[in-house]
């Protein structure tokens, strides 16, 4: 019920902060900060609670849709229980930034925010394939929103390309569930979309992989994962600095999630074949979004280039499918979500300040913004690997899992260090040191962090140090998770082989 | 008596339906459109009389009849809009009528 | 025929002597309220009653006619939306300077043709209802013909119309020739697979194509396609929603029947003529529609692409062992109903007899004019996208899983294709609702107005979300009627 | 005592924190107090620390104080490692360090980021310190890249400058270049050996594998390929001349007495590993004796103070890896202490020289220093003394050892050897030539020079002096480490020997006096031969690295960014759209409006339907 709570707060908040703008222009953003924080409250009960059998802590299952076999079945365990914290945690984040960058239409604004918030919920507690999908789509429409309305420049285009890859690669992937739940129903002769169910599902091998392409094809657009990437720069360099937050914090990771939940345990087999050509992708999109970013002028192309490359890291993890590197892509999730927001916050605060994205007009900044100047340094420093923050902790299991598993993709994937050193430094030098030359822009509102501000990047900035230096709190928690997952796989693969 | 194989009837109304057909898609003059509509519902109608004779029951007559109210019909309303294309265009060209499009 | 006859009749009788009524009262003294009124009682009174006998009855009623649950739910259907549009119709015509009240005696007589189509399994049927609801469509298309500033150019759609919907029934009249010349049968029952006489040999399946091809162009479907978008521009709004929902669902019902009771599907000839049709009509309904800046255009070539996307389900029900893909049809063309007329009723709304307002770029920055009129039109628009929420998106989910268990990739291929595709125009359609409002908007929110028409847009926008989140009564109800068919 | 080792790094961490947290805010005092206060501190510490271990006479010691991540076998943790090995480093580290504090705090007076300055050290000592003490390699690898990122931000520390920020950019990438292959070491470690806590990876390594095996050669090279990153061996070299431009604190610090000497630690830590791969060991010892050959030809040329001792420090390392390929651990170590010193040493009386003359680099423009600044004078005599090795300085035992070393090892023993010799001539040269120019002649500062530098300067200098030339009778406690290492047994080897490793440097010495200080020779005159000229420019630019690099490495990697920038992938979807937008174009011209046109359609359709019906 705790679920349902969770969820239902965001869209009961949405639809208030809406109505509540005819009172007052303010009221909405407290709403929002509200329910987020009272859903945080929520989470932190389920904390603890993961049962040793890799059970799950919560779940509630109602029938919904009986001619389909549909359920409502939601239900958390440790990884998902990791992610709402995550969600809920850079929700209040991105509120945070849209404070005073929102000022019209804030009603809507957090409308939105609110729903896709919620949808992200749903996505990561289902275990309704159908209701999972549900969830996947309605996260989309409130983005698409977000970014149409409160973008920049060129908003259209952008939230019209991550709406169409979104929903057309979501379509694959609901043709996908589709079969496997039709194979169901041949094979047990009745109807269900329930996770569980479809576990049981054995399909022929050809069957089976072109349905996990379908899963696959879905997941790596949202992850995103070259060739389906191209749509995150422009959606971030569009967006407003909290929609980029809520898209590179969370929304990327569902993607991430679908893979671990979905994607391997149920085509455990087709997984393990395919594992090399993801992996292959993995490691290019690694290098080739590295290369690509460090080519970038505009200041929120490059971080969400960055980003692309970064998730190459969870994909490797993922496809090597062992509990390092399991361990490592959740936590790259984790570091990824707290660095890459806070960075496109720093960009976003940089346009509000300056009202330009573009590096070359950029330079000196640490004269003039000494705190924002080191704080940005910080996460360049998280960025590109710096042991002892959370992003190392992620990389380095990662690619010490899937080193056991594909050596050359692992090395291959492991130049990426060098490369992100070069752009993160690249970032540093191009806009804080150097000479200041206010020539290309008016900087009359160039002022350091604020308070508030100083308070959620300090938030942040201890969240990663954290990871970084006692990474075992999240890695205790998702452990049996993973571990379930992991020997569902196992003995499935097995019956298998020896069929 | 020697009666007329079915297949002779139905070619026969074949080929008028098609004359009907070329009639609609040639003619300017809308008049001369309805009139090959009529030619094409009464070829049909043609069809079903030939088909009846086939099997000898009334089905296919009744359905003759229908047909005909119905191209009557047609007609009228068809005249009652070129009336109309004539008083707002002064000709009966159908090509006028081609203000929307793409 | 014995007086228990007309008790299955009851429906059908109620609206024609609505017609009766309406023509009466012509007669004794013009009243737009109160024709109104008189024809939404009829209609409503018809629709409790089909409702009502809905659960009983099953009977064949002359060869003509079958009454079972299925012809009656689209009965009480059609009659709803029917009442819809009389709505919708009342504040769009009420600047109309010339008579209004003939327009709603047309409108019901379309209603009595549209209840013979569904209710009929025999050509005789078939065509008698189809011709009725044509030819009171070509009155209602040409309505406002008089008017002094008539809105678009009726007069063009709809002599457009007459021509070519004269002409497919010609095709349908002539496959129908050859059918009963060669099968001396003029029931569909008496067409199934295991009848005396093939269809198959010779002529008579020159007849079944031609009768398909007729009716395709009554669905629009490409190549039969063209007259759609001129039709629906020149006619008066309400007539064109009435064309795009009544219209095309008692029309397709009769194809469903057709198709399943004759298993015509059993030809290759056919069922390749129908793929053919169904890839042509969505990538051209949808590829027609992507750049088009009137609102009624993308509509009509969306409708194409919507009619592809249900032709998928008929072909998915000739493999399927379940009835999913007939359920998938009719949940489909009631949700199809549903969005699209709200999507003309808030246009329709907005408008009227004198001007329209039919340019996308009329409804920049409504979200911010009018929410909650925009809120209803976003959600029609995204429902015919098919994201979830709605009704469409369940609709959606059906052709989905009808075509998943016949296993028609291809056609699945080009329906996802499509539906990509889709999205953008009626993105660029919310896009333009959520701009900033211009400066001199084209047209001020008529809510205050004509209340009703918002109450019935409302009540469409909650139905579409409620049968879009919890649809599982429906569902049932849908199982249960599409067994008889 | 011993359980506080955790005490070490925390002291300069906290140091660190306070002063980035105050941001500046701070006077420059109580900054002073806190950035040379908190090295002194675990100075002191790590001097207690020592004594204590030293008095309990174990071979080593462990401090956990928490498991850093754990999962499955995967087990590294927050512990503390101190053995023979990390005491050097630790001692040489928070000594050498803290006098390097305190110097800065007089040499770094008036510059307006002084609290910025001395936090970046204390986080650079910290970082240090968990380098030598960590107990596994992952922690190692923590340390390692936390004093590539200190050395990274103090490099480019003048950040107005954008070359300094290249400079900068350019030590990380290139060290992260080594560090990757170490880090793919680690991978393979900890697959094959199942962990990577140093000692028991040691010990599983010895068991498992066999002399010289495959696994054992791949792993050794990829850790090679960390050290020599660090430690600006050839080929990595090129990064740390440039590392100049930071302050000189900094040169003395990092690029000289602790962080670039972490490779040699590296591999002195884990040599079992290199015992069982000699190929790669060997490998060592030839990549120590180019780099030395190569940084000394590079060294006499130069005309920058700090470039001839950035040479010079990278063919001092030439040499410990020359010690670490010969086997002699303990002679590696031992060279890096007694290193620490004396090119600390030179490079804090370099900075009193440069401060002296506003920043002035260029030796030929210097001269005639001896009067002005007489205690950075004998810090020069004694540094460049110990650093050419003479007799009875600390250099000179160091050295010493090494060569006898290196001609000990069977097979190219001699060939070491003689390389040695000859680097250890080209030492005497360069490091007086820097003497007698800046020293003697007469003076040709344009601008009157600053006095002697302060008391806080001064201090650090004194003591170093003493360090450099009583170093070499410190016992460095390493035979716990390195005991089965190849400790060469003291076997007789003739006077001969030790004469010629004697005489080199004097001779280079000799050399450069009649070049530099009596003029018999002309420098100017030799350079209009082509041939010494074009050797002259080519030993110049350091053999010409950075060059091949630009021309290998960065411009194509340029050149793929730039012809790349809008991202080709995107141009497939691009293309799509512009189809489907052509497709509409051309489906939107049939609907013409002519109702003859449409009714054409129809029948066009008709007739393809029902020719496909009869078809089939």
């Amino acid at each position: 019920m705790i679920l349902v709570a969770l969820i239902g707060i965001l869209f009961l908040g949405g639809v208030l902060a809406w109505l509540s703008e005819r009172l007052d222009s303010k009221l909405p953003r407290v709403i929002a900060l509200a329910a987020l924080v009272l859903d945080l409250l929520l989470m932190l009960t389920l904390l603890g609670g993961d049962s040793a059998d890799g059970s799950w802590i919560v779940a509630l299952n109602v029938q919904w849709l009986p001619r389909f076999g549909i359920s409502f079945h939601l239900a958390a365990d440790g990884l998902s229980v990791l992610l709402l914290l995550l969600t809920a945690f850079l929700g209040i984040i991105a509120v945070g930034s849209a404070w005073i960058e929102i000022t019209e239409r804030s009603g809507f604004f957090y409308f939105n925010l609110l729903w896709t918030l919620a949808g992200v919920l749903g996505v990561f507690t289902a275990l309704d394939l159908f209701l999972f999908f549900f969830f996947w789509e309605v996260m989309l429409i409130p983005m698409y929103f977000i970014i149409a309305i409160w973008g920049h420049e060129n908003k259209n285009y952008a939230a019209m390309k991550f709406f169409l890859f979104t929903q057309v690669t979501g379509m694959l992937m609901l043709v996908a569930i589709l079969t496997l739940a039709y194979f169901h129903y041949i094979q047990f002769g009745f109807f269900s979309f329930d996770y569980f169910d479809l576990l049981r599902v054995t399909t022929s091998s050809a069957v089976e992989m072109w349905i996990m392409l379908g899963f696959f094809v879905a997941f790596t657009t949202k992850l995103p994962i070259v060739p389906f990437h191209s749509w995150l720069p422009d959606a971030h360099s569009q967006a407003p600095t909290a929609g980029s937050v809520i898209l590179a914090g969370v929304l990327l990771k569902t993607g991430a999630y679908g893979l671990i939940r979905f994607a391997v345990p149920l085509f455990p087999v087709a997984s393990l074949n395919f594992a090399p050509i993801a992996m292959a992708l993995a490691a290019l999109s690694i290098l080739y979004c590295a290369k690509v970013a460090f080519a970038q002028t505009d200041l929120k192309r490059l971080i969400a280039y960055t980003s692309v490359s970064h998730m190459g890291f969870v994909l490797l993890g993922v496809y090597a499918w062992n509990e390092i590197a399991l361990q490592g892509a959740v936590m790259t999730m984790l570091a990824h979500g707290l660095s890459a927001a806070a960075l496109f916050m720093l960009a976003g605060s940089l346009q509000h300040r300056i009202h330009t994205r573009d590096m070359r007009d950029m330079g000196g900044f640490w004269a003039k913004v000494p705190r924002m100047s080191a704080v940005a340094l910080f996460f360049s420093i998280a960025a590109l690997g710096m042991p002892g923050l959370g992003n190392f902790i992620g990389e380095f299991l990662a690619l010490l899992g899937a080193f056991q598993s594909n050596l050359p993709m692992t090395v291959l994937a492991t130049f990426g260090l060098i490369f992100a050193s070069v752009y993160s430094l690249w970032v540093i030098q191009k806009i804080f040191h150097g000479e200041y030359s206010n020539s290309k822009f008016n900087d009359s509102h160039l002022s350091d962090l604020s308070r508030r501000e100083l308070a959620y990047f300090g938030a942040m900035i201890l969240g990663l140090v954290w990871m970084g230096m006692y990474p075992q709190s999240f890695l205790d928690l998702t452990a049996t998770a993973l571990q379930g997952l992991l020997a569902g796989t196992q003995e499935l693969v097995s019956t298998v082989v020896q069929n | 008596m020697q009666s007329i194989p079915i297949e002779h009837g139905l070619i026969l109304a074949g080929i008028l339906f098609a004359l009907g057909l070329v009639g609609v898609l040639t003619r300017r003059n809308i008049v001369f459109v309805l009139m090959s509509l009529e030619v094409m519902l009464n070829a049909s109608g043609l069809a079903f009389v030939v088909a009846s004779a086939r099997w000898g029951h009334a089905d296919g007559q009744v359905m003759f009849l229908m047909i005909l109210t119905l191209a009557a019909a047609e007609v009228a309303v068809g005249l009652g809009l070129i009336i109309q294309m004539y008083r707002k265009f002064k000709t009966v060209d159908i090509d006028v009528l081609s203000e929307m499009k793409g | 025929m014995t007086l228990a006859d007309l008790v299955p009749l009851l429906p059908l009788l109620i609206v024609s002597s609505t017609a009766v009524l309406l023509m009466l009262q012509i007669g004794i003294r013009r009243s737009h309220k109160v024709t109104v009124v008189i024809a939404l009682s009829g209609l409503l009174l018809a629709t409790v009653v089909a409702v009502l006998m809905m659960p009983t009855m099953n009977q064949q009623l002359t060869p003509l006619l079958i009454i079972d649950q299925y012809s009656l739910f689209f009965t009480a259907v059609c009659c709803a939306a029917a009442m819809v549009i009389v709505i919708l119709s009342y504040p769009y015509l009420s600047r109309l300077d010339d008579d209004k009240d003939e327009y709603y005696l047309l409108l019901v007589i379309a209603t009595v043709g549209a209840i013979v189509m569904v209710s009929s399994n025999h050509f005789v049927s078939t065509i008698l209802g189809l011709e009725t609801l044509s030819m009171s469509l070509y009155g209602m298309v040409a309505y406002p013909l008089h008017s002094k500033e008539s809105a678009k150019y009726p007069l063009e759609a709809a002599v457009k119309y007459l021509v070519l919907s004269a002409v497919s029934s010609s095709f349908m009249l002539f496959g129908m020739a050859l059918i009963y010349a060669q099968t001396g049968t003029l029931a569909f029952s008496s067409l199934d697979s295991d009848a005396a006489v093939s269809l198959s040999d010779s002529y008579a399946i020159v007849g079944v194509l031609l009768l398909i091809s007729g009716m395709a162009f009554k669905l629009s479907l490409a190549p039969f396609h063209m007259w759609t978008p001129d039709v629906y521009e020149g006619s008066p709004l309400p007539a064109t929603a009435y064309l795009a929902t009544i219209g095309k669902t008692a029309m397709f019902v009769v194809l469903l029947r057709f198709v399943i009771v004759t298993e015509a599907l059993r030809y290759e000839a056919v069922m390749i003529v129908f793929s053919l049709i169904a890839v042509l009509s969505i990538l051209a309904g949808n590829v027609l529609a992507l750049l088009q800046n009137s609102l009624k255009r993308i509509l009509a070539y969306s409708s194409i692409a919507h009619m592809g996307y249900l032709i998928i389900a008929v072909i998915a029900s000739y493999f399927a062992t379940s009835t999913i893909s007939i359920e998938a049809v009719t949940f489909y063309l009631l949700a199809y109903m549903i969005m699209s007329l709200g999507a003309f009723g808030v246009a329709s709304v907005v408008s009227s007899s004198e001007k329209e307002f039919d340019l996308v770029s009329d409804y920049q920055g409504l979200f911010w004019r009018d929410p909650w009129l925009a809120l209803i039109f976003t959600g029609m628009l995204l429902s015919l996208a098919g994201i979830p929420l709605t009704i469409g998106f369940i609709g959606k989910f059906y052709l989905f899983f009808a075509g998943v268990e016949s296993a028609l990739w291809v056609l699945l291929l080009v329906l996802v294709v499509g539906s990509g595709i889709g999205l953008f125009y009626y993105l660029r359609i919310v896009y333009h609702l959520l701009l900033p409002a211009p400066t001199r908007p084209q047209f001020s929110s008529a809510a205050n107005e004509n209340l009703g028409a918002y109450g019935v847009l409302t009540i469409l926008f909650l139905l579409l979300l409620l049968l879009g989140v919890y649809p599982a009564r429906l569902m049932t109800l849908i199982e249960t009627v599409a067994a008889f068919i | 005592m011993q359980d506080l080792i955790w005490l070490l790094p925390t002291f300069p961490l906290l140091g660190f924190l306070a002063l980035v947290l105050t941001g500046g805010s701070l006077p420059r005092k109580i900054v002073a107090v806190i950035g040379a206060g908190s090295v002194g501190l675990s100075f002191l510490s790590a001097a207690l620390i020592a004594a204590q271990f030293l008095a309990s006479g174990e071979d080593y010691f462990v401090k956990e104080v928490w498991v850093w991540m754990a999962i499955g076998e995967f087990t590294p943790g927050f512990n503390f490692y101190l053995d023979g090995l990390s005491l050097v480093m630790m001692l040489i580290i928070t000594g050498v360090g803290f006098l390097i504090h305190l110097y800065s705090t007089g040499f770094m007076v008036d510059d307006p980021a002084y609290s910025r300055f001395f936090a970046y050290m204390n986080l650079f000592v910290a970082a240090m310190l968990m380098l030598v003490l960590g107990d596994n390699l992952v922690l190692l690898y923590l340390g390692w890249e936390g004093v590539g990122l200190c050395s990274y931000l103090l490099i480019g520390f003048w950040y107005e400058n954008p070359d300094n920020g290249y400079a900068a950019r350019k030590a990380f990438v290139v060290t992260r270049v080594g560090d990757t292959a170490m880090a793919i070491g680690l991978f393979l470690l900890f697959t094959q050996l199942g962990t990577l806590n140093i000692q028991d990876m040691l010990g599983a390594a010895q068991q498992q594998w066999a002399m010289g095996s495959p696994l054992a050669i791949a792993a050794a090279l990829l850790l090679l390929g960390g050290a020599v990153g660090k430690s600006a061996q050839l080929p990595l070299q090129t990064w740390l001349p440039d590392a100049m431009v930071g302050p000189t604190p900094i040169s003395a610090l990092i690029h000289a007495a602790t962080m670039v000497t972490a490779g040699v630690y590296l591999v002195a830590r884990t040599h079992v590993l290199f015992e069982l791969a000699p190929t790669v060991q060997m490998l060592v010892a030839f990549v120590g004796l180019a780099t030395l050959l190569m940084a000394g030809f590079t060294a006499m040329t130069q005309r920058d103070i700090k470039r001839i001792l950035a040479y010079s420090t990278i063919s001092q390392i030439g040499y410990m890896f020359l010690a670490l390929g010969a086997g002699a651990w303990s002679a590696a170590v031992f060279h890096l202490m007694t290193h620490a010193f004396f090119k600390a040493l030179l490079f804090l009386a370099a900075g009193t020289v440069i401060l002296s003359l506003h920043h002035e680099h260029d030796i030929f423009k210097m001269g005639g220093k001896r009067k002005q600044l007489p205690v950075a004078f004998w810090s020069f005599i004694i540094g460049s003394a110990a650093l050419a090795a003479l007799p009875f300085t600390s250099g000179f035992y160091s050295k010493d050892e090494i060569l006898l070393a290196a001609l000990a090892v069977e097979g190219p023993g001699l060939l070491l050897w003689i390389g040695g010799v000859i680097g250890a001539f080209f030492t005497g040269i360069y490091s007086f030539r820097l003497v007698f120019v800046v020293f003697f002649g007469d003076s040709k500062a344009h601008h009157e020079a600053k006095e002697e530098a302060s008391l806080s300067m001064a201090v650090p200098l004194i003591v170093l002096m003493v360090l450099a030339l009583l170093g070499g009778w410190i016992q460095v406690p390493l035979d716990a480490v390195f005991s089965q290492g190849a400790g060469h047994e003291e076997e007789h080897v003739s006077l001969l020997v030790h004469g010629f490793m004697i005489a080199a440097p004097l001779m280079g010495i000799g050399i450069s006096y009649l070049f530099y200080m009596s003029k018999v020779f002309d420098v100017d005159k030799l350079m209009t031969n082509r041939v010494a000229n074009s050797l002259h420019r080519f030993w110049f630019s350091g053999w010409g690295m950075d060059a091949l690099y630009q021309w290998i490495f960065v411009n194509p990697f340029l050149y793929l960014a730039r012809i790349n920038r809008s991202d080709l992938i995107d141009g497939f979807y691009a293309l799509l759209v512009s189809i489907t937008r052509t497709a509409h174009l051309m489906l939107a011209r049939t609907q013409t409006g002519y109702l003859g046109w449409y009714a054409l359609s129809m029948a066009a359709g008709l007739v393809v339907i029902i020719t496909l019906g009869v078809m089939l």
